[in-house]
């Protein structure tokens, strides 16, 4: 019993001896350098490989962490405590970033704009454009309403509600997605903290506007008036001034003559009016009334 | 060893015995490494090799340490207790051992090979082949072909599934099943064609 | 001007109400639920081969498997909550095949079995019409065959209706395996006959060559299939068996018998040509059909199973898009590259 | 977290097959009949006690560059002790497993526990979550195993339920496995896509093998990355 | 109908009905002078022309008013004498709004535009006829709209032994091709002439669908003084597509990515020819057109000659309106042409139709799954996979679709008139052209 | 290597991994030790329990003196005699034949002038249930009905097979049994099973009578 014990825990102890001396010794002799710190921080980003950060994935925005000293405070994704973390492991200072958030610049739901054709396609907002017209709606400039913002969004925050796009912004990490997808343009990253918002992209003539839509924004200015230093016209559109953002009140106070100008929970809830239809399998193939 | 044998032998490891889809061993990176064959085909060459390699060191490990009884001092000492340690600590050490010198010596074959190489150690499939070849008590050369065509049968396993997971990935699959779940759904009707072979060795 | 075009009473299409799309402006009339009734209609002979043979058991069978496949392709879409998808009676076309598939002592259970396989399972488990990788059918029926193989191996001698074990033309192959006279003597002109008539064992929709040649030529004609499937897969089993008869000839019957007997007729045209699992490149299809002829030669020869059909069509399916990707033709004007160019500067053109 | 959640947490929370989808061959191929699958599962619950309780006893000593092949060993060494207890005292279930029992040593679920929870905690906790986890295993073998036992041969724990006296076959052999581990799978994506809809979020099933609470394949890197 | 020459047959292609009986045997009419013209600026592929004149100017017919702006650019002319109004935006026939040029006539529709006529063309100098042609604003006429002049100076390393006049007019429904080879025979000959002179070839092919056997038989009866090869084509779709016109009449294939004098030819549509002859022999430079306006609902269905700026709905009041209710109205054939939603699209140098289709007519595009019936596979005419290429589209794995050749989609639509599953892959292609030109873009960018 | 503390001192790393080597073998081995016998004992008891329910009492351990013997188509057998009170009482001979879904092996026992007695097998697992069990299956399944009444399995004799009895009484001849001229059963639509099946018990059979022989020539020696 003891003989046998002793010999096999020799055994098993030289093989093992061996073994490792020929791993060390390989290790050794054959050594590559990689850094560490790549992996430490691969590790602690959120690995969705969102791309929102502007590089391949998470592993090759880990390597530019490291090597190149890139900002981690680009990923989006990550809470405060990682950045922090990720910044133990590389030893420099962690950026802070402000909470940012994507808005639709529209209001023109199904049921609150004009249509000017059946369109019938992909349902997808990018194939949609590239056709004569791009979509059903009469409106060039809004929301076309089939959701590629939405299927691009890692997060999902982004909802389509009655053809319009609204986002949720307690789930938008501010990657960026939707904002390149959009093929309308109609979406912009601004502080999460701005709660009100002019849902309008429209350049259209203001006769046209009121024509194709309910909630047009006419550029009548009555906000830029009321506060020259909250509200402002950038590239031809009213827009909130998001170094200044006024209150939600301020909807009150000006009195907006379309509502173009909206609280944000409250266009959200406006939206939603007409009851979520489950997206349909199909494009709606036009009914063939007469005629057949 | 005849060519009867070696062909009873890799017939029975491919086709009828499959290690993934009949034995089912080596579940993880059939699942997990499938998604493109280019990968599939990196990571076939990796098991094939290691694999084979892995089959012939445990198998010179069974001969000359493990069923071997050693009589000292008139008490017979039977080591084959050791049987799972060695080998586990055998073929870590082996991939590991791979593992540095490709690293050093064909950084690229590294590249496209290396990444799979961590996950082989713990491939149940090779600790399974070497298990299979000592229950079988097969001897060297065996144990090596053994080993060499169950990598293949592994390969042709994978190369298959990742065929068809690259079409899995443009079908329009339920939400529920997507991932894992239609992938082992997959692996079931494959494996059920497999099941065809049966008979092919006797 | 507008009102100028009232005036006239001329009447102009309104906008707001037109359709708004890419093009093409037209279609072929053609669409799915057309394909899938040309296929059945091409099923007909088999159908009434089988019904001809094998009387109330083929009806039964039929009835069952058709009803079952529609049912539980309707209960998916309604538990799924999407829009019925039975109008394009491509479950019925599963079904219909699945029940030429089975021995006609087969129980009801058994077809209800082999449906919701076929359709919940191998189907709509991965995405419905278009997406599963797998021959509903086939790998159902290679479900059924090693599930329960006690029924699935109840064969009948055809308009009898009694019961035997293993009494199929590829049963006796193996029954005689070993003897090149047996062999021999299963390859003779008449024996083939009876074969190509289909008054011999099997599954209902099988046992007559004939039948299924008719309504095989029916798809070829209707551009439904691409005729390189069946061809490259008789044409691989006639040679492969030739060779191994040659070869060895108490091994296995002469390639004729092959081709005949089992499951290569209704393969060959019904079930590996199903469009959705099989190449879409047509070189693609000519490997498809050698891949499955080789495979079932072996399983048939080699193999345990007397039939191997099935199971090859499934394991080739896995193949596709292995195959499609290898077998992609260049597009128009491809390889002419540099040859053109070259071959113009020495003006050297026709 | 207490020591009763740490057991606990293994039978569903965390169910190392059905949340952490770890160690897939052990489980798809001993749930071919009840009686296998709590073999499998019994054994894999020592194994995973017994190295979870040693290596908390011995984290604090392990040096981090051989902590990985120290654990193997550790593991290799309880699979060895399992194995020869059941070929002494349980024949028929040590044929009934073959090659699997020795296969222990690589399941992931063992190494992994022992990387992700053992290392890092104490004796009594180390203990309670080689248990839950071990019998959680225990508990999907034994369902899964007795769902296919009865599907194939109308049988559980071996007695006949009188139903069929064969069903479907294959549901007993390696098809059967993975088909139906790929449905019960498909039933938690289910159930948590319902939790998160409940919840207002979006719920993503893995799109990949979920892998990530795995270490086991960092057997090679040498200073591991702490993450909690 | 025998050919004089030895044919060859492209891969693919399908045979719609072709709708050509509606209008082919109605004689082509000149449109009423209207008030008001509204001239696109950019009709051309290219770089956009800039406008010469003022609000207020006053005009003649043929008069100069928007300039090239560059090289691959075509001028545009006054289509009437009268004074120029606003520049308007009106919708283009590829969507969105695009500017025009607006032009109030006076009524007397006087010439004045500049050019001498050259009678004598076949001793002036190459340089001079293609600046004439450059002049003349004239662009392809067959459907692109890239400006002729270009396609007529090859760089000096391309040999080009063969002119192809493309008279196939293989889109269903549309004549105007037909009806003006039938009328002005010797116009397009002479201008093929004209055009084979500047190119130096002594080789002509006119390849013409076997469906319009008078064109032939008038072709056939001048062709031979010209130095013209009429070759009847079989009647198959997309048979006047450039690349399949070219295999036809010559064997050879453009390579993708290629062009047509990389197998020394230059293809033109018998349009353009009769243009070249107008500038060159009259004088005059591209105001109007050939025009089929067409469908079952329209009430008299034909050919126009129509000014450049004339909008749809005029043209259709000049087709009698219609008597029974449109579902789409198409810029172009059945097969290529584009859906509108407004009728105040406007008539442009390649306006060669302008379509209605009732409901029953139209396509009607599903999102189900491709089945892979492969059918598209066998009707493609570039050799393509449209099935499965659709599909990597769809799942926006454009790297893919891009090394699945999806670039060398001529977007003829065949595959999706043949598609069962309805799918519309025409669509989805565009799509992945547009992704990928702009990855392309992009990377270019970066890398300047 | 920068800084040689305890954690990456080569030395100490593989004196540590000797420490853990150590320990776990020695726990191993003393494991080993203590189960040598049981498992030993755990092995006989499976032979020793089938022989024992297809031979006749015996008194001395056949598995212990079993021996290796070959058949005349050179297939391994392994031969247990049983004997009472020094008396051979029966032999069981274990074969293996190829059958379905692999090999078949089964126990095969002997009146002492070789006359087949009792057919099992062992390992049938591969044979499909309901075709190839027909042939190799002797269990009876235990029902729930059974385990509700408190009805035990009667586990004193072995639950008729109607294949594999039909070899009983049997004496092998010259020519191999077929399925057209011999009695024995062949269960049609299981070919394979029943070819395996009969195979091995040939195999057994020659093997015993030709061992029989030479004994007998032996002792007349
Ligand atoms: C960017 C571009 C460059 C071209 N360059 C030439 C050229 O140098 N020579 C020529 O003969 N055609 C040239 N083409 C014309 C094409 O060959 C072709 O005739 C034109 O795109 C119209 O073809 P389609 O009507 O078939 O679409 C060019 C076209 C494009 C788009
Ligand atoms: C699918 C397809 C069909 C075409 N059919 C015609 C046709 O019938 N007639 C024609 O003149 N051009 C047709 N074209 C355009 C020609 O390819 C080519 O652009 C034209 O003949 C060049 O002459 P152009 O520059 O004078 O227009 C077609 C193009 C495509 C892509
Ligand atoms: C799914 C399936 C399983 C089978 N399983 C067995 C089996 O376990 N044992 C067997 O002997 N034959 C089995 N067979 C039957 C044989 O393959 C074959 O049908 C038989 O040899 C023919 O028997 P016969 O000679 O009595 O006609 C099976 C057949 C099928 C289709
Ligand atoms: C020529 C042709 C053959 C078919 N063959 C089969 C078949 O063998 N099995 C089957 O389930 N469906 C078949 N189908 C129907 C259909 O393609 C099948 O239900 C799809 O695989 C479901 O996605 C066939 C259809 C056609 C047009
Ligand atoms: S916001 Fe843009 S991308 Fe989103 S639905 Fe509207 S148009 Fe489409
Ligand atoms: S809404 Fe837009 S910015 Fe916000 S997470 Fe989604 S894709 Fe990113
Ligand atoms: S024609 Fe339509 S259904 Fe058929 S393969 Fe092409 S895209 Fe798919
Ligand atoms: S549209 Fe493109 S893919 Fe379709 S047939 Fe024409 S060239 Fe081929
Ligand atoms: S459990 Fe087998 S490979 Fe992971």
């Amino acid at each position: 019993m003891l003989i046998t014990i002793l010999v096999s825990a020799g055994v098993v102890a030289a093989v093992g001896l061996i073994l490792g001396a020929l791993i060390g010794f390989t290790a050794k002799k054959f050594e590559v350098q990689t850094d560490p710190k790549i992996e430490a921080v691969q590790e602690l980003l959120p690995g969705a490989n969102c791309g929102g950060c502007g590089y391949a994935g998470c592993a090759d925005f880990a390597s530019a962490i490291v090597t190149k000293g890139a900002d981690p405070s680009g990923c989006s994704a990550c809470s405060d405590a990682m950045l922090a973390k990720i910044a133990e492991v590389t030893g420099k200072a962690a950026g802070k970033k402000e909470k940012m958030t994507a808005v639709v610049f529209c209001s023109g739901s199904f049921s609150r704009s004009a249509r000017a054709a059946d369109y019938n396609g992909i349902l997808d907002c990018r194939s949609a454009s590239i056709v004569a017209g791009g979509g059903g709606k009469a409106c060039r400039f809004g929301c076309l309403g089939y959701g590629s913002c939405a299927r691009a969004c890692p997060f999902g925050a982004i909802e389509i509600r009655d053809g319009l796009a609204v986002v949720h912004p307690e789930l938008c990490r501010a990657c960026g997605k939707c904002v390149n997808v959009c093929p309308r343009k109609l979406i912009r990253l601004v502080p999460a903290s701005a709660p009100i918002h002019v849902y309008c992209n429209s350049l259209e003539k203001p006769a046209k506007r009121r024509k194709f839509c309910k909630n047009p924004c006419l550029a009548c200015k009555k906000c830029i008036r009321t506060d020259e230093n909250h509200m402002q016209m950038q590239a031809g559109l009213v827009r909130v001034n998001y170094s200044n953002p006024p209150e939600a009140s301020f909807v009150e106070q000006v009195k907006c003559p379309t509502g173009a100008l909206q609280v944000e929970e409250i266009h959200r809830k406006i939206a939603a009016l007409k009851p979520v239809e489950p997206a349909p399998k199909a494009a709606p193939a036009p009914k063939k009334e007469e005629s057949k | 060893m005849d060519t009867n044998e070696i062909l009873v032998l890799t017939v029975g490891a491919i086709l009828v015995n499959n290690v993934v889809l009949s034995r089912i061993l080596g579940i993880c990176p059939f699942l997990g490494v499938s998604k493109r064959i280019e990968t599939a085909l990196g990571m076939s060459g990796a098991v094939i090799f290691v694999m084979t390699l892995a089959s012939f060191v445990t198998a010179l490990f069974n001969r000359f340490l493990v069923t071997q009884t050693f009589t000292i001092n008139g008490t017979e000492v039977d080591l084959s207790f050791t049987r799972i340690l060695l080998f586990i600590v055998v073929i870590a050490a082996l991939v590991q051992i791979v593992e540095i010198l490709l690293k050093k010596f064909s950084p690229s074959l590294y590249v496209s090979l290396g990444i799979y190489l961590p996950l082989i150690t713990t491939n149940c499939a090779v600790l399974g082949a070497a298990e299979l070849n000592a229950d079988a008590s097969r001897g060297l050369i065996s144990s090596t072909v053994f080993g060499f065509s169950t990598g293949v049968g592994f390969g042709l396993a994978l190369l298959l599934f990742a065929s068809i997971r690259e079409r899995l990935a443009i079908a329009r699959i339920p939400k529920a099943m997507e991932g894992t779940a239609i992938a082992l759904v997959t692996a079931g009707i494959l494996a059920m064609a497999f099941m065809g072979f049966s008979g092919l060795v006797k | 001007m507008s009102e100028e075009i009232e005036k006239n009473n001329i009447a102009l299409p309104e906008p707001g109400s037109l359709v708004l799309s890419t093009s093409p402006h037209v279609q072929d009339g053609d669409s799915i639920a057309r394909i899938m009734a040309k296929v059945l209609i091409c099923l007909l002979p088999a159908v009434a081969a089988s019904i001809w043979f094998f009387r109330f058991d083929a009806v039964r069978i039929l009835v069952y498997c058709a009803s079952f496949c529609i049912f539980a392709e309707y209960g998916w879409t309604l538990a799924t909550r999407q829009a019925a998808t039975i109008g394009d009676y491509s479950a019925l076309v599963t079904g219909v095949i699945l029940a030429l598939n089975l021995p006609p002592g087969a129980p009801w259970w058994l077809c209800l079995i082999g449906s919701v396989f076929a359709i919940i399972v191998v189907k709509e488990l991965f995405g419905g019409l278009g997406q599963n990788p797998f021959n509903p059918a086939a790998a159902a029926r290679v479900a059924l065959l090693v599930g329960f193989a006690g029924p699935m191996t109840q064969w009948a001698a055809p308009a009898t209706g009694s019961l035997v074990s293993g009494a199929t033309p590829l049963g006796a192959i193996h029954a005689v395996q070993g003897s090149a006279d047996a062999m021999a003597q299963l390859g003779a002109p008449d024996n083939l006959m009876k074969l190509f008539l289909g008054n011999v064992g099997g599954s209902i929709g099988e046992t007559s060559a004939l039948a299924i040649l008719i309504g095989g030529l029916g798809l070829m004609a209707f551009r439904l299939i691409k005729w390189q499937i069946p061809l490259a897969m008789i044409a691989t089993i006639f040679v492969f068996t030739g060779i191994v008869h040659l070869a060895a000839p108490g091994l296995t019957p002469g390639p004729l018998y092959h081709i005949l007997s089992g499951g290569v007729m209704i393969g060959a045209f019904f079930m590996a040509t199903d469009m959705v699992t099989s190449p879409i490149t047509p070189l693609g299809a000519l490997v498809f059909g050698g891949v499955i002829g080789v495979l079932t030669c072996i399983i048939r020869i080699w193999g345990a199973y007397p039939e191997g059909v099935s199971f090859s069509i499934v394991i080739a399916n896995a193949l596709v898009p292995l195959i499609d990707r290898m077998c992609y033709i260049r597009p128009f004007g491809w390889h002419s590259h540099s040859v053109s160019a070259l071959n113009i500067r020495r003006g050297e053109i026709k | 977290m207490s020591i009763f959640k740490e057991f606990t947490k293994g039978f569903w929370k965390e169910n190392p097959v059905l949340v952490l989808v770890l160690g897939m061959c052990p489980t798809l191929a001993t749930s071919s009949d009840a009686v296998k699958g709590l073999a499998m599962g019994l054994a894999t619950t020592f194994v995973l006690m017994g190295s979870n309780l040693v290596i908390s006893v011995i984290r604090k000593l392990v040096p981090g560059k051989i902590r990985i092949p120290c654990y193997i060993v550790v593991i290799a060494t309880f699979v060895t002790v399992v194995k020869l207890l059941m070929q002494a005292f349980a024949p028929e279930a040590y044929q009934t497993l073959g090659i699997f029992l020795p296969l222990i040593v690589v399941n992931c679920i063992v190494l992994g526990r022992a990387e992700a929870f053992a290392s890092k905690n104490g004796l009594l906790a180390s203990a309670a979550d080689g248990l839950g986890m071990g019998l959680g295993f225990t508990f999907v073998l034994v369902c899964l195993g007795c769902i296919r036992e009865f599907l194939a041969a109308g049988t559980l724990f071996g007695i006949s339920m009188q139903c069929w006296d064969n069903g479907f076959a294959i549901m007993g052999q390696a098809p059967g496995g993975f088909i139906l581990l790929g449905l019960i799978l498909a039933g938690m994506n289910l159930l948590n896509m319902r939790k998160a809809k409940k919840a207002g979020i979006k719920y993503e099933p893995p799109a990949e093998f979920d892998c990530r609470h795995c270490s086991i394949c960092k057997l090679s890197t040498e200073e591991p990355v702490k993450t909690k | 109908m025998n050919s004089p020459i030895r044919t060859w047959r492209f891969h693919g292609g399908v045979h719609p009905a072709d709708g050509k009986a509606l209008s082919n045997s109605v004689p082509a009419q000149r449109a009423p002078l209207l008030e008001r013209y509204t001239v696109a600026i950019q009709q051309n592929i290219g770089a956009p022309p800039k406008p010469v004149v003022q609000k207020g100017d006053t005009v003649k017919k043929g008069q100069l008013i928007a300039e090239p702006g560059g090289f691959v650019s075509a001028p545009v002319h006054a289509p009437t004498s009268g004074t120029v109004g606003d520049i308007v935006e009106v919708p283009g026939a590829n969507g969105g709004a695009i500017p025009a040029i607006e032009i109030i006539s006076d009524g007397k529709d006087e010439w004045g535009s500049g050019l001498d006529p050259i009678p004598n063309w076949k001793n002036t100098d190459r340089e001079i006829l293609k600046k004439r042609i450059a002049d003349a604003g004239i662009v392809g006429m067959g459907g692109a709209a890239f400006p002729t002049h270009v396609k007529l100076s090859p760089p000096p390393e391309k040999v080009i032994d063969t002119l192809i006049l493309n008279g196939a007019e293989c889109e269903p429904y549309l004549t105007a091709d037909h009806r003006l080879m039938l009328e002005r025979t010797e116009a397009v000959l002479e201008g093929a002439a004209i055009a084979a002179k500047i190119l130096r070839v002594d080789r002509v092919f006119l390849g013409i669908e076997e469906n319009k056997p008078d064109a032939i038989a008038a072709l056939n009866e001048k062709a031979g003084q010209y130095g013209v090869t009429v070759v009847p084509l079989h009647v198959r779709y997309p048979q006047g597509g450039e690349k399949q016109l070219i295999y036809a009449l010559t064997g050879r294939s453009v390579a993708t990515g290629g062009l047509p004098m990389d197998v020394g030819c230059v293809v033109q549509n018998v349009g353009s020819c009769a243009a070249i002859r107008d500038a060159v022999v009259e004088g005059h430079p591209l105001i109007e057109r050939y025009t089929t306006v067409t469908g079952t609902p329209v009430a008299n269905p034909g050919t126009w000659i129509l000014r450049f700026g004339t909008t749809v709905e005029q043209a259709l009041t000049f087709a009698g309106g219609v008597k029974a209710r449109a579902a789409k109205v198409i810029m172009g054939g059945p097969m290529m042409g584009f859906a509108q939603t407004s009728l105040g699209v406007t008539v442009t140098k390649n306006s060669s139709g302008i379509l209605l289709l009732q409901w029953k007519e139209t396509a009607e595009y599903t999102s189900n799954p491709c089945i892979r019936c492969g059918r598209c596979v066998r009707a493609c005419p570039m050799k393509l996979l449209p099935g499965p290429v659709s599909v990597m589209v769809e799942s926006e794995n454009y790297d893919e679709a891009e090394k699945n050749y999806v670039m060398d989609c001529m977007e003829c639509g065949v595959c999706t008139f043949v598609c069962p599953a309805k799918r519309p892959l025409v669509q989805h292609f565009r799509r992945a052209k547009a992704e990928i030109n702009a990855k392309r873009r992009a990377a270019k960018a970066k890398q300047a | 290597m920068k800084d040689m503390t305890k954690a990456s001192n080569p030395f100490y790393l593989a004196f540590f991994l000797l420490v853990v080597c150590g320990v776990s073998t020695l726990v191993m081995a003393v494991t080993a030790v203590k189960t040598d016998a049981p498992i030993r004992a755990a092995q006989a008891k499976e032979t020793a329990d089938s022989l024992k329910m297809i031979l006749p009492p015996f008194d001395n351990d056949p598995a212990a003196e079993a021996i290796d013997i070959t058949s005349p188509d050179g297939e391994p057998v392994k031969l247990y005699t049983a004997k009472n009170g020094g008396l051979v009482v029966g032999y069981a001979a274990e074969a293996a034949a190829s059958g379905f879904g692999g090999k078949v092996a089964g126990i095969v026992s002997f009146k002492p002038d070789g006359t087949i007695d009792t057919v099992i097998i062992k390992s049938g697992h591969a044979e499909t249930p309901g075709i190839g069990t027909k042939v190799t299956d002797r269990s009876v399944k235990r029902t729930i009905s059974d385990v509700v009444k408190g009805v035990k399995p009667d586990t004193s004799k072995l639950p008729p097979n109607a294949a594999l009895d039909s070899y009983s009484g049997v004496k092998p001849g010259d020519a191999k049994w077929t399925k057209e001229k011999d009695a024995v059963h062949f269960v049609s639509g299981a070919t394979y099973s029943s070819n395996a099946v009969c195979d091995l018990v040939w195999y057994a059979a020659t093997a015993v009578r030709a061992h029989l022989a030479a004994a007998e020539k032996k002792e007349a020696n």
